[in-house]
């Protein structure tokens, strides 16, 4: 083991567990990943030190906390490249800022006949707020096709644009099968067409750059707990114009300019979109696992996660009976896989007492399984604190799996 | 054999194992003993939701008993049902009703096979119980 | 100072804290309360041992994750005597709770000429959301009028309902002035006029127990952040009966059950309205704020708010030229005053720099504070945990106030 | 004076100070020094928003120069505002957009009385440079 890694598995005091056991092998990123002692201590820190309701406070501690919380705004807006930090909403996760948009520029924007445009390959998070919307507002919901091998097929997507497009929302990176999608490409014909883009970036954040401005999406939302800050935190990156000509989402607190009974004024952008006491503590924990991601840098992040994503795919497609699911020519840490005859349900659960902790089922893309043919699949996602020696783990419980049940 | 006997039984083949392979075989064995499920069966309305692997549970109502069969695509999961088979099949509502499921507990399947939705075990209980209560409200209603 | 206070407060850590060189007194407690080493502790294991996505995976990590996260809901439960775990909705806090049910309930029961009856003694979260719901929906919205002692006018409440009336919200404590509403009452008569009644506990939860059931109500939306407990998570009861009835809220995730591009079939309660990855660390932290809360007991926290309050209130109205805001009988530990001729900003601005927090301004009641004819007071809000010397000092920097603005 | 003489004088001046009541003492003086603002400008277009105190600005152009006169309802952040005044009144849109307002965080302005919301400082520092760049742009057209 190189000794950066060591140094940097150490940050993470869970990567320390035992697992029925056994060393602990955390493969299960996509759905959250690990917290460096530097994001919990930074929580632990606010509780003890500086607790404070924000805004409009004018005691010592309320200017504090609202001083924190404003800073690990201007932090994401800088690590997002956003144009201004009034650009950044912080939301609960991915799912809320996709359900502000889907409920916001849809009240503003969608009307009966209208088409929004989602892929094959979306998480339920970015299929469903658009798919009610559209029953709501009686449009249309099309959908890019996806190829077998999990690529999303490009030249069908030219076809479905027409003056009737409103929106298109797909993911950066797919969680279920790790393709990277051609973003800049999507968001090029989008705009070519005039149609706003919104990039579901839960997988986004944590495998390399993202630069909002230089990708020229118009929308990109995130969670914090998968980029290795905490959770009931994450946020939505919109443009100004957009934002500016949306109604609010949610109503109460500091997005009140205000208040009579007969009429109520609205605060200006961001606050206009973050309704109640936010939340304070984990929004400062996501500025500091933006600080630890920049601290380590995205050099070794990727090329370890690249490393990992090699050996992996060589060693799991080189068991027999074993298939990859998801063979893009772009491809994040996550190699999601089948076994044949074997439910993933049964081999999970024997992984699961080999001290490996992997992810099986729909990954909460059942469109895809079914365009796939395939219930679920087995994933195991990388991070960059993940080893060769972990992934030889994963195999031999594999290995295991088959002589159980064949 | 009543219920308790059933459980009283399983605790005791249980606390043979040594450690969770013996238990994951033993389980794997009880799976792929469990008699086919005519196809017939496999319907919606047979599906219990909640489970990472698909589970058919069907019943039948026969002088004053309750039959149970079931199917699973995933091998464990139909060892876990075949079990629960073992332990309420062939009794009265009644009884089903009334009886305890705490060995569950006792025999580790639920540290190792946790209550929540994953594996469905808890909706297959209540499946069970459903039942139950159904043909007893059915038979004071004849 | 009493040994089983000192015990307490040596229990929150940010009590041990200073403010500008003087021992902090911190009277901001309807604002956000501080949080015991219990809470915070709870969070920290919780990211260094167990950290993991919940529900569906098999992996060990998730489900202990579920079984924390389940056994939070189960406490809260049981904390406000729901008769069922399925009755109790984690969102955000207050805000988000009211929100989805005049979003959801609004949704399904609210048309064109209904009527909403809300009070003038609400927080703006209890007023915008209904507000903005009339207006989509073209229905009324009715207000009961508060009486200048801060009480609101039962009598008058009579004549607000009619066959039109679909929901009554009201708070449960005021967070302005401190009054506890006489919430059986309202109850008795909007059921009598089967109108269902949904009831901001924001500051209903850390004063004395809330038992709904007993009271009847048919929602009831709290914060943990105001209750112990951290901030990004707080709840909403809400009768099974109602929410079976209610659409879902916010899409993605556990709170559905199938998915195809054609239809969605959602989950069954709570997970219903539970979009996205929940906020687990948090609600385990919730969970263990109502653990401390029940092992310190109603009987003390009752006793010393009390004995804040009538202390407080002696000698706050003792010092000339302050006049308290806030008379009613039944009042929790909140006082609200102005002071002739200085303007609170001024006041409050004097009083942080001996060391004492407060909180100033409109406290997000911009309408009760238009009916009692200013423009925001100075509110010392008493936590158990607070101490008599401290209100002295309080008193000591208002005296001080007044000194230097005369 | 240039804007920066008076900023220097400003420092200046504050650094005498031994403690944060010597300080609001000053900021009170200055507040109670505040020229009185005539009624017929304390309307909602002079209003600038996010400050718990309300604070009215009110500027003139004249002779290339713009000239600010304000008034608020509290003390303290009339003493700002006549800081404020004291350091951009007088000058061109020029000098005022390109001048430098970190003397606020020298003077422990920021410290004491923070740049969030509260006091609105901020919002004050930037509808004065909206008005620069107002009467800028006015200027330019001419
Ligand atoms: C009475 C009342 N209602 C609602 C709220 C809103 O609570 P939150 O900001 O936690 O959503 C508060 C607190 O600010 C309150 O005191
Ligand atoms: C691609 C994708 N979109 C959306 C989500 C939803 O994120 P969250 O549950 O944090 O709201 C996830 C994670 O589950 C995801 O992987």
């Amino acid at each position: 083991m190189n000794t950066l890694l060591d140094k940097i598995r150490s940050d993470f005091p869970i990567l320390q567990q035992e697992s029925f056991g056994k060393p602990l092998a955390y493969f299960d990123n996509a759905a959250t990943t690990q917290k460096p002692a530097m994001v919990i201590d930074a929580i632990d820190q606010y509780y003890r030190e500086a607790n404070s309701n924000v805004h409009r406070g004018v005691h010592r501690m309320s200017q504090m906390a609202t001083r924190a919380y404003e800073g690990a705004r201007t932090k994401v807006a800088s690590f997002l490249n956003a144009s201004s930090s009034a650009e950044i909403i912080f939301t609960r996760g991915t799912t809320e800022a996709i359900n502000l948009v889907a409920s916001s520029f849809g009240e503003a924007f969608i009307h009966e006949g209208d088409e929004v445009i989602v892929s094959a390959l979306e998480h339920h998070s970015n299929i469903v707020p658009w798919q009610q919307l559209c029953f709501k507002k009686k449009a249309v919901l099309r959908v890019i096709p996806v190829f077998d091998n999990g690529e999303l097929d490009i030249d069908a997507l030219k076809s479905l644009f027409n003056s009737k497009t409103r929106i298109l929302a797909v993911n950066h990176i797919s969680n279920a099968l790790g393709t990277i999608n051609p973003v800049r490409e999507i968001i090029r014909m989008a705009h070519e067409n005039g149609v706003p883009v919104l990039l579901d970036g839960a997988q986004g954040l944590s495998h390399g750059p993202v630069d909002v401005q230089e990708m020229g999406c118009d929308f990109y939302a995130f969670s914090a707990h998968k980029m290795y800050g905490p959770m009931g935190i994450g946020g939505l990156y919109g443009k100004k114009e957009w934002l500016d000509k949306m109604p609010p989402y949610q109503y109460g607190g500091e997005m009140i300019s205000k208040v009579t009974f007969e009429n109520t004024t609205f605060n200006e952008l961001p606050y206009k979109f973050e309704a109640g006491t936010p939340n304070v503590a984990d929004a400062i924990g996501l500025g500091v696992a933006i600080d630890y991601l920049q601290g380590i840098g995205w050099d070794f992040v990727r090329q370890q996660e690249a490393d990992l994503l090699a050996y992996g795919t060589e060693k799991i497609s080189a068991i027999p009976g074993v298939r990859i699911i998801g063979t893009a020519a772009q491809k994040a840490s996550i190699i999601s896989f089948v076994m044949d005859k074997i439910h993933f349900y049964d081999a999970g659960s024997i992984i699961d007492q080999m001290g490996v902790a992997v992810r099986t089922g729909n990954h909460c893309t059942q469109p895809l399984m079914d365009r796939l043919g395939i219930l679920g699949t087995i994933r195991a996602s990388f991070s960059f604190y993940n080893t060769r020696e972990e992934i030889d783990r994963l195999v031999e419980s594999v290995v295991k799996v088959k002589e159980l049940f064949d | 054999m009543t219920i308790k006997d059933t459980i009283e039984e399983i605790v005791g083949e249980f606390s043979l194992f040594e450690d969770w392979m013996d238990k994951y075989n033993y389980l794997i064995d009880m799976g792929k003993s469990l008699p086919v499920l005519d196809d017939k069966y496999k319907i919606d309305s047979n599906l219990i939701t909640g489970c990472q692997s698909r589970v058919w549970l069907h019943s039948e109502y026969k002088d004053g008993q309750i039959i149970f069969a079931a199917d699973s695509d995933a091998v464990i999961t139909k060892g876990i049902v075949n079990l629960l088979i073992r332990v309420f099949s062939n009794h009265t509502p009644e009884e089903i009703i009334g009886a305890e499921t705490e060995f569950l507990d006792v025999i580790g399947l639920k540290d190792h096979l946790s209550p929540t939705r994953s594996n469905g075990l808890l909706s297959m209980i209540k499946q069970i119980k459903l039942y139950a209560l159904a043909y007893k409200a059915q038979g004071n209603a004849v």
